[in-house]
């Protein structure tokens, strides 16, 4: 039960840590954190059809860059629009696509299903790249963040610091919920399914509906993190939804290890960090990119937490009685 | 607080790293003959390059933080009308000063103007009318336009269809097509421009869509004369590698090697002799628009933004392509074109290039402020 | 409407270029299952190569032709023996990602060396000439393009359906180890697939070149529209590589011609109604 | 008295191979039937389109008195339904508590819930606890099943059958692959875990067919040959020739 | 000429083979025999190298195999039946058996080697089949071929495993004949075999094995004479 705990501690702890950060941070850093916030959500989302369900995607920007757009119109179509509703609209928005796509993909998987959620993901982008008159096509939109309406007060958004506590508590507490749900019986549902889908539909589990289900709530999250990557930019381009932003997200997750709940966590700090310097050193960053990924894949395949895990094991505890192979996904 | 920061947001990594590099080189050179003058307000200007990889939310993204952390106000840029939208809702608000010297799209001065952004040099309307006057100057009657099919290429030949129904009812459009950008077959475009027996042919194309036309189209027989956009871009010029496809086309530009202005003169051999090559247009563009900037700076006396707006609001600037003068209204440079054709023998390189023939006076250009849609504060 | 010959002809040069660029692809794929997203990578290399041999080397088009799908075999073999093979337990995610890397990799160190401009290849003689047809004047290139791929396509199917070599690549995606207990040496012949796949991306660009040009985004531009054959053809299918290449070829020929405004989409409607009515793609076999 | 399970002349081809050719025998409630015939007499075949795995060419299978051929084996295992692999088919990264989870939950309604932890339902672990005890796997339970012995392994296959509280249980070969010991011992725990169900099992080891069996179809080919008593079975000329041997 | 000392072969974890030693002399063929998951076909992929000995040694004619990969090992003149019929689903009969030609090389087929034609004069069955796809074919045509294919490499030894499986009585009988014909002809056979009854019909020699050991060694007779033996470990 204390493994199971300590993860929750770890995130309480982190949680109270953001709380101070506006106090420590100066705006530049604070406005890159609130990215990174944003950034984990997706890419926790991500994780949850990866390292869970076992689902390579290549077309998770489809609904972070829908959701995105759908906020930027809504906010510019419906005057007076609240920001609850905002994020309702957005989110629904993600759902109802997700529930359609993940419908036609159902019986696909592995190599497959990458293939067809990135034919999806380009058939996205290239709408949103002609749709000009809704979409702003290449020029993109801009938007006003909308004030928070919390009934009985109105807490304005305009400055950073208050869109960060926003960003902190509504994305941390998603994030709260997506580790939840590995816990919950469709998390697990999901994770045996990776396993042995077969047998799974033995045991009484409709999988196709299953497999629905969770596009579909992936799809969700990455919408809920797309309103606020438009909140936070208060912009929205073709680039949030191109198949880049997936190749993105892709390499966050991978960078993290898709093993561990918080790899995705670690990899998304990493990642835009790492992107922020990286392209201030050198214009070759792809290369170096391609690089890391590649020695990645052959030499730590598991990704960063993967090597922490392994460091940590070999100094900190003692040697398990399976064999150091206790890592599952089961645990995290 | 030594410097005045610069802000110059290209695509510095990626497809179209080349031409945000040669924008980037007329930032720098501009910067360096301020400072090698006495600097602005008596400080350096310091350029901060930013790679936008041609992405409008990594370019606010850099630029924001740029702002926040070393306290940037002025950002400049010439790729991606939709990094440059961003851009100027960015400088908007962050109080700050965005131009462009590049970026043609109508609509940032037109709908979307703001007064944080600026934008020195040309427009799609300006741009297309002068190439219509032109076409129709040299009596062209039948005219096929084809553009891409994104918001530029639509503005480029609605603006051009505009001032043709305007200045001679007679010359028809006798085929409009757009393809999207990045085709890859041009061949059945071609065909159809072929078949509908236009006698010029006008495309607002640049890059690789203007040199698949051109590669693809000619050997099908498509032999009309070609007024384009970027018709002098010496890169687009060298990758068709082929001078025979592109020699007889003609273009304007607000800033061109070939001007024949004398402060074009001096800067250009003053720019040769240092660097023993000569600057691109788009180097061009981007040191005349600079130095307007510079102009304002000096006029404002001070560095604060609504002082520099206000003073560059009306501002003329008699530089190397003629008087520039900034519309208070719509933050839109009223600025003349020149036309140039491409021939093959010329003193610049071994490769075909351009010859001056002639310009469209500023006036003769203008969109009067009424018809811009602009309602800036 | 008498220039519907014309259009049909253009259908067909585009839907020899689609082929002769998922050709690789989907051999790879269909005999490896791997999705090499390296392949518009390597066609971009074929492309640049035949740049550096043509216009700076030896002036011969013929040269490049030969020899980028050789240089390519090798880069491929090497790929394959020192990197895929090692990541092959990791499953097809461990395959997808390597070459995912690899893609971004070469195409940026293609960048480097050749720089970001444009280049031209320019070929001469014969087939920069033009012939007559239908009364339309119509450049000899693009017939060689369909020619092309006529040709590999005929010399693919030949391999895979009328050799031993074909027996054995098919014997080896249905049961590698079977088919090596039969003497063959399974490990070989798939470094053999990949490095042949890598030549054929390698021999895309070679040809792609004098038609499009070679220009920093050309891996990007072509890499959807490959997938799309794939997708649409069924996976790994020659036959419905050939298929889909010739749909999509005349597609976008008419497409334009005849509802200009929607031609883009209609390639991804065509997906769509395929994924709809036979999600395994037109040729391709149930999972 | 209505027939509890009736298998009504089940055909199935695959792409032309004819695998079953008018299957039909009936089981009567808490009966302990067995299926035995040569290899690729098509048991499992049987066994799969029983189970919903595959769809039967034609022919139904009534289970009190509806039909349920062709219906998706989740819905089956719904209506009380479940089965064993042949070849062992559990989740082999979890821990055995694990495995038997899945389906105890499943058996709870607790499938696609996003709140409910089921390890923190006191109900559902003590079933689990109760079936390890039965299937004695109780020492085992937190190790992952790939750990486990081939016979534990087997015996992890039948706990996770059992986690449904199936009415009606499918054995495919249960003992296969277990030694003289384990086969004995797994006879007990059959034995004692399906007491009051009713079961098909599929054996190739007879002393396993005879200390369980009431009633023994023999498939031969395609169709059943005989359906009878084990003694009768045993003395029965036709299965000694085809089947049995010797004897 | 081929000597198999004290191997020990593991799936993943699984230790399955716990020293298996057996020997076959030139032309013999012999027949390996035991309960299910014994270790059978494990040791015969031992031998194959499909599965890879982490200790012992197999000598073939002097030639250490372990270590070889299979297909090394099918090129020294090895052949191998596998007991799943493991045909080429996707290809037809004809390219079925022409995968079984090693190198594709005609000449080294001496005289009563096996070809094509040979075959379909065996089984006029696999004749009219010929162009249709393995996977359309019965379980019992399906046996045959997987049969079939490996001796179109003419090998100098064969392993087979279970080749009656599942086979109607009269195919049985062919097998049989078939394999006993390929033995006549200087081929040494190892064979695993469930059915002790058609099994005693052809073989020379027996190992009985049970728990990943060999638990017995003998000829007919002595297999006869040996009740317990038998009682322990084969019958039911
Ligand atoms: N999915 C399938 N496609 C084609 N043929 C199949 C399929 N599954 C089984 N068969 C064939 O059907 C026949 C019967 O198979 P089945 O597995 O039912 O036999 P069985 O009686 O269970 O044999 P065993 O005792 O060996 O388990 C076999 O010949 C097999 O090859
Ligand atoms: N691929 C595998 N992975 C793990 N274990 C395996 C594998 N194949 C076989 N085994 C196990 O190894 C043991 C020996 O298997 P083997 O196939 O050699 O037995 P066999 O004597 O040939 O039996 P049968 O008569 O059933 O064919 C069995 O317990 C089996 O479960
Ligand atoms: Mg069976
Ligand atoms: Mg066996």
């Amino acid at each position: 039960m204390k493994q199971k705990i300590m993860p929750l501690i770890t995130i309480i702890a982190l949680f109270l840590l953001g709380i101070f950060m506006p106090v420590i941070l100066k705006q530049y850093h604070l406005n890159m954190l609130t990215e990174i916030i944003i950034f984990a959500l997706f890419a926790v989302s991500y994780n949850l059809l990866l390292g869970y369900a076992g689902l390579l995607s290549f077309g998770h920007a489809m609904f972070f860059g829908l959701s995105a757009f759908v906020t930027a119109i809504a906010i510019i179509h419906i005057p007076g629009l609240s920001l609850w509703n905002v994020i309702l609209i957005g989110v629904g928005a993600a759902v109802i696509v997700g529930f359609i796509i993940g419908g036609l993909l159902l019986r696909h998987k592995g190599s497959y299903f990458a293939l067809l959620t990135l034919a999806f993901n380009a058939l996205f982008y290239a709408i949103a790249t002609k749709w000009h008159s809704v979409t702003g096509g290449d020029d993109g939109l801009s938007i006003t963040r909308p004030g928070l309406d919390l009934g009985f007060t109105s807490i304005p958004l305009d400055s950073l610091t208050n869109f960060y506590y926003l960003t902190l508590v509504i994305m941390g507490a998603a994030i709260v919920f997506c580790w939840y749900f590995t816990h919950t019986a469709m998390g697990k549902t999901v994770l045996l399914m990776r396993e042995n889908e077969e047998r799974m539909k033995f045991l009484g589990f409709n999988t196709n509906i299953s497999r629905l289900i969770l596009f579909t709530f992936t799809g969700a999250l990455a919408g809920l993190a797309g309103v606020f990557y438009t909140l936070h930019f208060q912009f929205v381009s073709i680039s949030a939804i191109s198949p880049d932003m997936t190749t993105a997200v892709l390499l966050m997750v991978f960078v993290g290890g898709t093993k561990k709940f918080w790899g995705p966590l670690l990899g998304v700090f990493v990642y835009i960090i790492l992107q922020n310097y990286l392209s201030n050193i050198t214009d070759r960053w792809p290369l170096v990119i391609g690089v890391i990924f590649v020695l990645m894949v052959l030499y730590v395949p598991g990704g960063l937490s993967d090597v922490i895990m392994n460091v940590w094991q070999r100094f900190f505890e003692k040697k398990d009685n399976n064999g150091g192979k206790s890592a599952t996904a089961e645990e995290v | 607080e030594g410097t005045i920061k610069l802000g110059v947001t290209e695509p510095l990594s990626g497809t179209f790293k080349d031409i945000g590099e040669r924008y980037l080189d007329g930032v720098l050179y501009a910067a360096q003959v301020i400072n090698e003058s006495g600097g602005l307000l008596g400080k350096k200007v310091e350029v901060v390059p930013i790679d936008s990889e041609l992405k409008p939310d990594v370019a606010t993204r850099k630029a924001q933080s740029l702002i926040l952390k070393d306290g940037v106000k002025f950002f400049c840029g010439g790729t991606g009308s939709s990094v440059g939208a961003a851009m100027a809702q960015l400088a908007e608000k962050q109080n700050a000063i965005m131009y462009t010297y590049g970026m043609d799209a109508a609509s940032m001065t037109g709908e979307k103007c703001n007064k944080n952004f600026f934008r020195p040099g040309g427009s799609t309307d300006g741009r297309s009318f002068a190439l219509a006057q032109l076409v129709v100057k040299m009596g062209y009657k039948k005219i096929a336009i084809i553009g891409q099919d994104y918001s530029f290429g639509h503005e480029a030949l609605s603006a051009f269809k505009k001032r043709i129904a305007q200045i001679s009812p007679s010359t028809k459009i006798v085929c409009e097509l757009y393809h999207p950008a990045g085709t890859k077959d041009f061949a059945p475009y071609v065909s159809q421009i072929i078949a509908a027996k236009p006698d010029a042919i006008f495309t607002p194309n640049w890059g690789n869509d203007l040199t698949l036309l051109l590669k693809q189209g000619r050997p099908m027989g498509m032999k009309q004369k070609i007024f384009d956009y970027y018709i002098n871009d010496e890169v687009t010029i060298q990758g068709l590698g082929n001078d025979s496809l592109i020699i007889g086309s003609m273009g304007a530009e607000i800033w061109t090697i070939s001007m024949p202005t004398k402060k074009n003169e001096v800067f250009v051999a003053k720019f040769y002799k240092e660097k023993k090559r000569w600057p691109s247009y788009c180097a061009g563009k981007a040191y005349t628009a600079t130095m307007f900037w510079a102009e304002a700076v000096k006029k404002a006396g001070s560095t604060d933004i609504a002082a520099v707006i206000k003073a560059w609001e009306g501002l003329s600037f008699d530089g190397p392509a003629g008087v520039w003068t900034m519309r208070a209204g719509d933050h839109q440079g009223q600025v003349p074109y020149w036309y140039t054709e491409i021939v093959a023998k010329n003193k610049y390189f071994k490769h075909a290039f351009e010859t001056p023939r002639g310009m469209a006076t500023a006036k003769s250009v203008e969109v009067p402020l009424a018809e811009t849609g602009c309602k800036m504060k | 409407m008498s220039d519907i010959p014309v259009f049909f002809l253009h259908g067909l040069a585009y839907a020899g270029l689609l082929f002769l660029v998922s050709a690789g692809l989907t051999l790879i794929f269909g005999m490896m299952n791997v999705l090499n997203f390296a392949h518009a990578a390597m066609y971009m290399l074929g492309a640049y190569l035949s740049y550096t041999i043509i216009m700076q080397l030896t002036g011969q088009f013929w040269m490049a032709l030969i020899l980028c799908p050789l240089i390519l075999f090798v880069i491929g073999a090497l790929i394959e023996r020192f990197l895929l093979r090692r990541v092959h337990k990791y499953g097809h995610l461990g395959e997808l990602l390597l070459t995912f890397g690899l893609a971004y990799i070469v195409t940026e160190l293609v960048k480097w060396y050749w720089g970001n401009y444009p280049l031209a290849v320019n070929i001469t003689g014969f087939l920069s000439g033009t012939i007559t047809i239908f009364g339309f004047i119509y450049p000899i290139y693009r017939i060689f393009i369909f020619l092309c791929a006529v040709l590999v396509g005929g010399v693919m199917a030949l391999i895979l359906y009328k050799t031993r070599l074909g027996i054995i690549l098919r014997a080896s995606v249905n049961d590698s180890e079977m088919t090596n207990t039969l003497g063959v040496n399974v490990p070989l012949v798939l470094m053999g697939v990949f490095a042949f796949g890598t030549a054929l991306s390698g021999f895309a660009g070679v040809i792609a070149g004098p038609l499009l040009s070679t220009f920093p985004g050309m891996a990007q531009e072509i890499l959807i529209d490959a997938f799309v054959v794939i997708v649409v053809g069924g996976f790994g299918s020659l036959g419905g590589a050939i298929v889909a290449s010739l749909l999509i070829g005349q597609l976008q020929s008419f497409g334009v011609l005849l509802i200009p405004k929607l031609s883009v989409a209609l390639v991804y409607l065509l997906m769509a109604i395929v994924l709809v009515v036979k999600p395994s793609g037109l040729f391709g076999e149930e999972q | 008295m209505s027939d509890y399970l009736h298998i009504q002349n089940i055909h199935k081809d695959f792409s032309g191979l004819k695998v079953l050719t008018g299957v039909e025998f009936k089981v009567t409630e808490k009966e302990r039937h067995a299926v035995i015939g040569p290899n690729g007499a098509g048991k499992t075949t049987l066994l799969n389109i029983i189970s919903g795995k595959f769809k039967p060419s034609s022919g139904a299978i009534l289970f009190k008195g509806k039909d349920i051929s062709g219906k998706p084996p989740n819905v089956l295992n719904h209506y009380g339904l479940a089965r064993s692999f042949q070849i062992t088919n559990v989740f082999q990264e979890l821990s055995v508590f694990y495995n038997v989870l899945a389906g105890v939950r499943s058996h709870h309604g607790l499938r696609y819930n996003f709140f409910k932890m089921p390890d923190h339902d006191r109900n559902i672990c003590e079933k689990v606890e109760s079936i390890l005890e039965d299937v004695g796997l109780v020492d085992v339970k937190d190790q992952p099943a790939s750990s486990l012995s081939y016979g534990q392994q087997r015996a992890l296959e039948i706990a996770i059958t059992l986690s449904t509280d199936p009415e009606l249980i499918l054995l495919d070969e249960p003992t296969a692959g277990m030694t003289r010991e384990e086969t004995n011992q797994a006879i007990q725990m059959i034995d004692k875990v399906t007491a009051g169900h009713t079961l098909i099992i599929i054996e190739h080891d007879m002393e396993v067919v005879f200390s369980l069996a009431n009633i023994i179809s023999v498939l031969h080919y395609g169709t059943i040959l005989v359906s009878d008593t084990p003694e009768k079975i045993r003395n029965d000329q036709r299965v000694k020739d085809a089947y049995l041997g010797e004897g | 000429m081929l000597e198999i000392r004290d191997i020990h072969s593991y799936y993943g974890k699984s230790h399955i083979l716990h020293g298996v030693s057996l020997d076959l002399k030139e032309g013999e063929l012999v027949c390996l025999l035991g309960r299910n998951g014994v270790g059978k076909s494990t040791t015969l992929k031992s031998i194959m190298g499909v599965v890879k000995p982490e200790q012992g040694s197999i000598r073939f004619h002097d030639r250490e195999l372990v270590g070889l990969a299979p297909y090394e090992i099918a090129r020294l003149g090895v052949g191998y039946v596998p007991e799943d019929r493991r045909i080429f689903r996707s290809l037809t009969v004809h390219e079925n058996l022409l995968m079984g030609i090693k190198n594709g090389k005609k000449e080294n087929i001496g005289e009563g080697g096996w070809t094509v034609e040979r075959v379909y004069k065996l089984f006029p069955r696999l004749e009219e089949r010929k162009n249709n796809k393995g996977s359309h074919l019965s379980g019992g045509e399906q046996q045959m071929l997987t049969v079939v294919r490996t001796l179109m490499g003419n090998p100098r030894v064969i392993l087979v495993d279970e080749p009656t499986e599942g086979l109607a009585p009269l195919i049985v009988k062919d097998v049989l004949d078939m394999l006993a014909t390929v033995r006549k002809s200087g081929v040494t056979v190892l064979m695993v075999e469930q059915n002790f009854k058609a099994a005693i019909k052809v073989a020379d020699r027996y190992y009985i094995m049970s728990k990943g050991q060999i638990v017995f060694a003998g000829n007919t007779e002595e297999l006869l004479a040996a009740e317990e033996i038998r009682k322990n470990y084969l019958e039911v």
